[in-house]
């Protein structure tokens, strides 16, 4: 493998949008490059979905994911080395100040349940948007919903109140904020558009909507184009202190506040699913 | 009553100077001719008239009222029909073509069926009815596009050269066309030719351009009179010859040049033009009595078989002659180059021109 | 690896045979969508062409340059733009337009717009100059010569229009920004290709192109027929 | 509230006065791309369409049937299948053109190609079959006829090749799949507004379409002249 | 040697036969004519000849080798030269289109420039070298094309209706120009007119073409000796009477039509047509003695004044005859409709054919 440019080794990284989406990786990747001038680090962003596709062909050496149940599975199939937890936020549900469904001070499974039964009362008024694009996002929203003890594919997705923009979290926040419509969001991206929309955190720190970012290079042993040994680095570099200072402290310039949580060392936090079952991987971690 | 006057009408395409002060009345019925040398502005000044062009100056008018290429002037326009000089086809068939102008006038179906089918027979064409428009040939689309005009039985028409592409049979044919159209639907025609003939045959008058209007008149005048130099040489009339007229006897008039002294019937004075028509002259082996005021001895100089005429050259020494004769004279006589020959023409044969 | 396009062919195929009942919701809504706005293009492009050929005006040429400077514009800034007039807060916010397919329509149209007016006044350039000068002769008034005209132009005008419903059902800024890709509501071909695509489903986003360009198709064959009559 | 709309503006102008670094330097691999990918595909377009147009074969009105559907690919389907061509996985995998400039040239002249095509078709059928007879009895040779009749076509030819520009320049359905929008090496106009959007910096993403647009005009005004000489 | 050959050429267009079994053989140097009515094939034979139309089958053979429109023939094509009978021109100013053979020939700037002005002023052309091709007049244009032609100096130069929309005056010179090309610069020329005049004038060799080729050789053998009626018919071949042709005393031939008896010295038998050209016929009051065999007495019942001459139909019973007679003897002689008069005419003058 040489896909050097400028004599540089190149490290190709898949993320999902809203790493990219809040900035967070553009400052990684200065400090990285800093580190390592011998290496170009290219970001991809974009869906989990074809993030993973990337990964699989060997057009990226490394992929950045918040979804636990895929990632495992990359793990299990041998196209990932390991996973390696770097930063951790909370999903955010958001609504109309108005909050017409009134879930303000619930916990996530509650809320949504509280949605479904006002929303069937008066789908005008209280409605859910959902990114319905298989994201790390839409798979969490999945499982709330199923906590929550609704049939998702029955009672939920077909619900005239709940409504699938299949799309980015962007664009599904703007769409929640024209219909004054629920939705939930990673807590990144919501604080990017704080400013821009109506729409206010209505639910922000319940232990299942605990939001985990990690890192998996690929295995060169499947995928024999991978630049590992960079991916390696990266990884290294995203849990060394240096890493983690840059994501503890990116974005209270900014916003005020921190858009992640740094692990610093620590074990990662595991969702404390209360009120229900939780899938077998989820017990597994 | 005229149907189309034109008044003081000039064209420019940029600073070039097309057509210059025309002036022109055009009486319902009648058969203008206009005849000039290459781009001399005749399709433009057809173009004008159409409505096609805007003039730099001048007006159009059209019974009485003026009209102008702006909106409005639909009505003046369906009464106006012009065969342009280039083919010209929409896609599409003949009938296509032909049915065109009653479409937009809106007739009926079967109406416009019978008139197209009835014009295309008139011009020979009934058999190239489904054949595509842009596939015919150079005279069967001069015949189509005088077909397309018909239909719509303009009041003016305008014809800019006509029969150009077409042979001698088919060319006959679209002439007695015309003068049925003229007798039998009074319509008036303003047509181009570069067929002087054909000019002649078929105008009531006619019309010298070349840029400005150099003489406008009934065909016999304006091919036997010319007014001017430019109409003598145009029209094709030969033996001119410059001379000095004077006063004579008996109300004759002299005209000299170099060595020649030539007598007209007609009162002049001063620098002038002379001509006379070849086929006006007679020629003889001896000088012989006669009527004849003008006799000159000339020398054969060039013999030249027209196909229907011999044209001789006779040189007469400061001047030049031409001779038209019939075959059969000209073998009776045992005519040849160098041969040495009286040529008679009548003093009112000589015609005189500035 | 062209294997998701192969694997892609087969699930077109199946789609298609099974009438999917979900993907054909979307074709029919895609195919409804894009015919609307490439018929309201039509209607006002082609006599907006027409006019701007046939006046003759002073920066007639600019205006030319302009109209073709649009055919560059991103359908993101179309989607921003018609997003940003039909938005609650915008001037036309009172329609309730944002996210309905109607909305997706009049975005679209926007988008196609310059495209049916640059190409209508192209094509007529094509025709002679003559065959103006003739149906004028021929009694035609103004408006019968411009539809004689546009009738000699017929082929390159079915050009732009199939150009112009190319880029409408093609296009995915306009239906993404202004039609939401709601399921069951505003998603058409090209959101779901997208939103496949994020997803990772190569092989079905294939399917799904394969089905638009078998759509796509049968509306040229219907359009060239037309022409040719 | 078209308020974005004017901020947008104000944010073009700021961004061009101030030549801000990061804006030239997209804006050049903009430029660079797009005008690559037109280049190349007229290169290709120009001379197959006339090949398409001189060569009387079974089939021609059917091929151009095809060529006329390929307007409507999704700019993500040939993404899709040139990515899947690129990719490590794919049969030109070896030469490392997925997420790189020269891997996104080749996408837009794919996606391009079809219009460049078609419209080069379209341009010379406008042409009078009788050019083509001049030519040749004035003793041009096939090349030259050819050459002879794309400058009589040239007018509708520059159109076609402005068309191209536009939806290469405009595209961002193949920047993304296989430019990867990475910033400092395969961003570029569109794919930074799709990012700006999704970030909802609505002004910024207007500033950037208003700057891509003034590059097409210079382009098309560029190739209006070179028309008109 | 020939320079061009044609063997049993046909062209169709669907199951439309425009040409059939075309046969020529054109000598180098020679200006060979073609005549026919509208629609005849005249302009597809010189596609054909210069490669734009393929044949649907024949050959055509140019200096003994057998040229075909396929790929390989660009010398060929460079030999050859043609003007259209429409009006055509590339985008682009006079000297532009005149100029066109020379680059694509690559010739160097300097000498183009030189033949393009030398062939413009030979056609009296200079002045519009800078004007925009397209907006040239009918004559100008076909100025511009036989410019644009002969900047390439051809071989073969096929001209179709050179003249059709050229005034008298820009007709005699390019007349002029196309003898003198023939003349001095050996330049093989076929030429399609409808001017049978010029056609006789021009013209070495004359074919009557309608579909097929009906009679080809000199134009006086074509224009007064037509082998068949339909030759007679289009070259204008008047008083045409078919009869019953028997052998009489002294090797003259009679020739029996309804009550009319004609004598002539050819030999003949049976059913044949003859004709009488109308200036071989002379007129007079009373029946005069002459070597004139034929004296038929007839009433006029038309007079047409046709510029150069009178025409007049005088009616023999069966027949109706045209004589020509020029102004003067018919003012001279007093004629008018309804006078009786004799018509004499040589037995020499009687043209038979079949
Ligand atoms: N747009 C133009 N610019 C400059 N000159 C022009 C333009 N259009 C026409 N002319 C010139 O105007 C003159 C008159 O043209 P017109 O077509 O009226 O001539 P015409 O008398 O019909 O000649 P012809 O007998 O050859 O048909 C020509 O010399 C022509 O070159
Ligand atoms: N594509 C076609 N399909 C059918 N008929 C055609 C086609 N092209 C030409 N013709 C016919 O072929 C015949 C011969 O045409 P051509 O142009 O050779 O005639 P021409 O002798 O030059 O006549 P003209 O003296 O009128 O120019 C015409 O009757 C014409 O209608
Ligand atoms: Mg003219
Ligand atoms: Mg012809």
């Amino acid at each position: 493998y040489s896909g050097a440019m400028d004599g540089k080794e190149v490290l190709v990284v898949a993320t999902t949008t809203s790493l990219e989406d809040t900035g967070l990786l553009e400052e990684i990747e200065a400090a990285f490059e800093a580190k390592y001038p011998n290496i170009d680090m290219q970001v991809i962003s974009g869906g989990t979905g074809i993030a993973i596709e990337y990964g699989k062909n060997g057009d990226v050496d490394i992929i950045l994911v918040h979804d636990k149940t895929r990632e495992e599975e990359l793990i299990e199939d041998g196209i990932g080395t390991k996973r390696n937890p770097f930063a951790y936020n909370y999903f955010y549900i958001v609504g109309p100040s108005s909050d017409p469904a009134g879930i303000k001070g619930m916990d996530a499974s509650e809320a949504f349940e509280k949605i479904q039964e006002e929303g069937e009362k008066d789908p005008e008024a209280v409605e859910f948007i959902s990114r319905g694009d298989d994201s790390g996002t839409h798979s969490r929203e999945k499982k709330i919903w199923k906590a929550a003890g609704l049939d998702y594919n029955n009672t939920v997705q077909n619900a005239p109140w709940y409504v699938e923009s299949g799309k980015g979290m962007g664009d599904t926040l703007t769409i929640a904020d024209e219909k004054q419509a629920y939705t939930i969001s990673d807590s990144g991206t919501f604080l990017a558009f704080k400013d821009k929309i109506s729409l206010e955190a209505l639910i922000t720190e319940s232990p299942d909507l605990l939001n985990v970012y990690s890192a998996i290079p690929m295995n060169p042993d499947k995928v024999p184009t991978t630049n590992n040994d960079a991916a390696n680095k990266l990884v290294e570099f995203l849990l060394s202190s240096e890493g983690q200072k840059i994501i503890a402290e990116f974005g209270v310039e900014e916003y005020g506040q921190n858009l992640f949580t740094a692990l610093n060392g620590g074990p990662e936090p595991t969702a404390l699913f209360s009120s229900f079952l939780v899938g077998q991987s989820e017990l597994a971690a | 009553m005229y149907l189309l006057e034109i008044e003081n009408l000039n064209k420019k395409y940029g600073s070039k100077t097309i057509l210059e002060d025309i002036n022109l009345k055009v009486k319902t019925g009648i058969n203008m001719g206009l005849i000039g040398p290459t781009g001399c502005g005749k399709t433009t000044l057809l173009r004008l008239i159409d409505l096609l062009e805007t003039p730099s100056s001048g007006k159009i008018i059209f019974e009485g009222h003026e009209i102008s290429p702006k909106k409005g002037n639909l009505h003046i326009r369906r009464r106006m029909g012009m065969v342009f000089q280039k083919p010209l086809a929409f896609k599409g068939t003949v009938y296509d073509n032909v049915a065109y102008g009653l479409n937009i006038r809106g007739y009926d179906k079967e109406y416009i069926q019978n008139k197209v089918y009835q014009n295309l027979e008139l011009l020979g064409m009934e058999d190239y009815a489904h054949q595509n428009a842009g596939s015919l040939s150079g005279g069967e689309s001069q015949r189509m596009a005088l077909a397309r005009v018909l239909v719509t039985e303009p009041d003016l028409l305008l014809l800019d050269e006509p029969t150009s592409n077409l042979d001698p049979l088919s060319r006959e044919k679209i002439e007695s066309l015309i003068l049925h159209l003229k007798k039998e639907k009074d319509t008036t025609i303003i047509m181009t030719t570069h067929d002087l003939i054909q000019g002649q045959r078929l105008s009531d008058e006619i019309a010298i351009l070349n840029q400005k209007i150099f003489q406008i008149g009934k065909p016999e005048d304006v091919f036997r009179k010319p007014k001017n130099q430019f109409v003598a040489d145009f029209v094709g009339v030969k033996n001119v010859i410059k001379g000095q007229a004077k006063k004579d006897q008996e109300g004759l008039t002299i005209i000299k040049s170099g060595n020649i002294d030539i007598y007209s019937s007609k009162q002049a004075e001063g620098d002038i033009f002379v001509s006379i028509r070849p086929e006006d002259i007679s020629l003889s082996w001896d000088k012989v009595k006669t009527s004849s005021l003008n006799e000159l001895k000339g020398k054969v100089v060039e013999i030249i078989d027209d196909g229907a005429l011999i044209h001789l050259k006779i040189d007469a020494g400061s001047e030049l002659f031409t001779v038209y004769m019939t075959r059969k004279s000209f073998l009776d006589m045992k005519i040849n180059i160098g041969s040495e020959l009286w040529m008679e023409f009548k003093a009112t044969a000589v015609h005189l021109f500035q | 690896m062209l294997s998701p396009v192969i694997d892609g062919i087969y699930q077109a195929i199946n789609l298609i045979i099974t009438l999917d009942p979900e993907m054909v919701e979307i074709t029919l809504r895609t195919l409804y969508i894009s015919l609307s706005s490439t018929l309201v293009a039509t209607l006002i492009g082609v006599p907006l062409g027409g006019l701007i050929h046939f006046k003759a005006f002073k920066g007639k040429r600019g205006l030319i340059n302009m109209i073709q400077t649009l055919y560059s514009v991103p359908t993101v800034l179309v989607g921003l733009f018609v997003f940003l007039l039909l938005s609650r807060s915008g001037i036309f916010g009172g329609f309730n337009l944002l996210f309905t397919p109607t909305g997706m329509v009049i975005g679209q149209s926007v988008l196609i717009l310059p495209l049916l007016v640059g190409f209508t006044i192209n094509s007529l350039s094509g025709v002679q100059k003559n065959i103006e000068d003739l149906a004028l002769s021929l009694g035609a008034s103004d408006f019968q010569t411009i539809y004689t005209i546009m009738k000699e132009a017929r082929y390159a005008l079915i050009g732009a229009i199939i150009l112009g419903f190319g880029r409408a059902i093609s296009e995915v800024g306009v239906a993404l920004l202004i039609g939401g890709n709601i399921r069951g509501f505003t998603r058409v071909i090209t959101t779901t290709i997208s939103l496949e695509t994020s997803k990772g489903n190569i092989a079905l986003s294939i399917a799904l192109g394969i089905i638009l360009l078998v759509i796509a198709l049968i509306i040229n064959l219907i359009l060239n027929y037309i022409q040719e009559k």
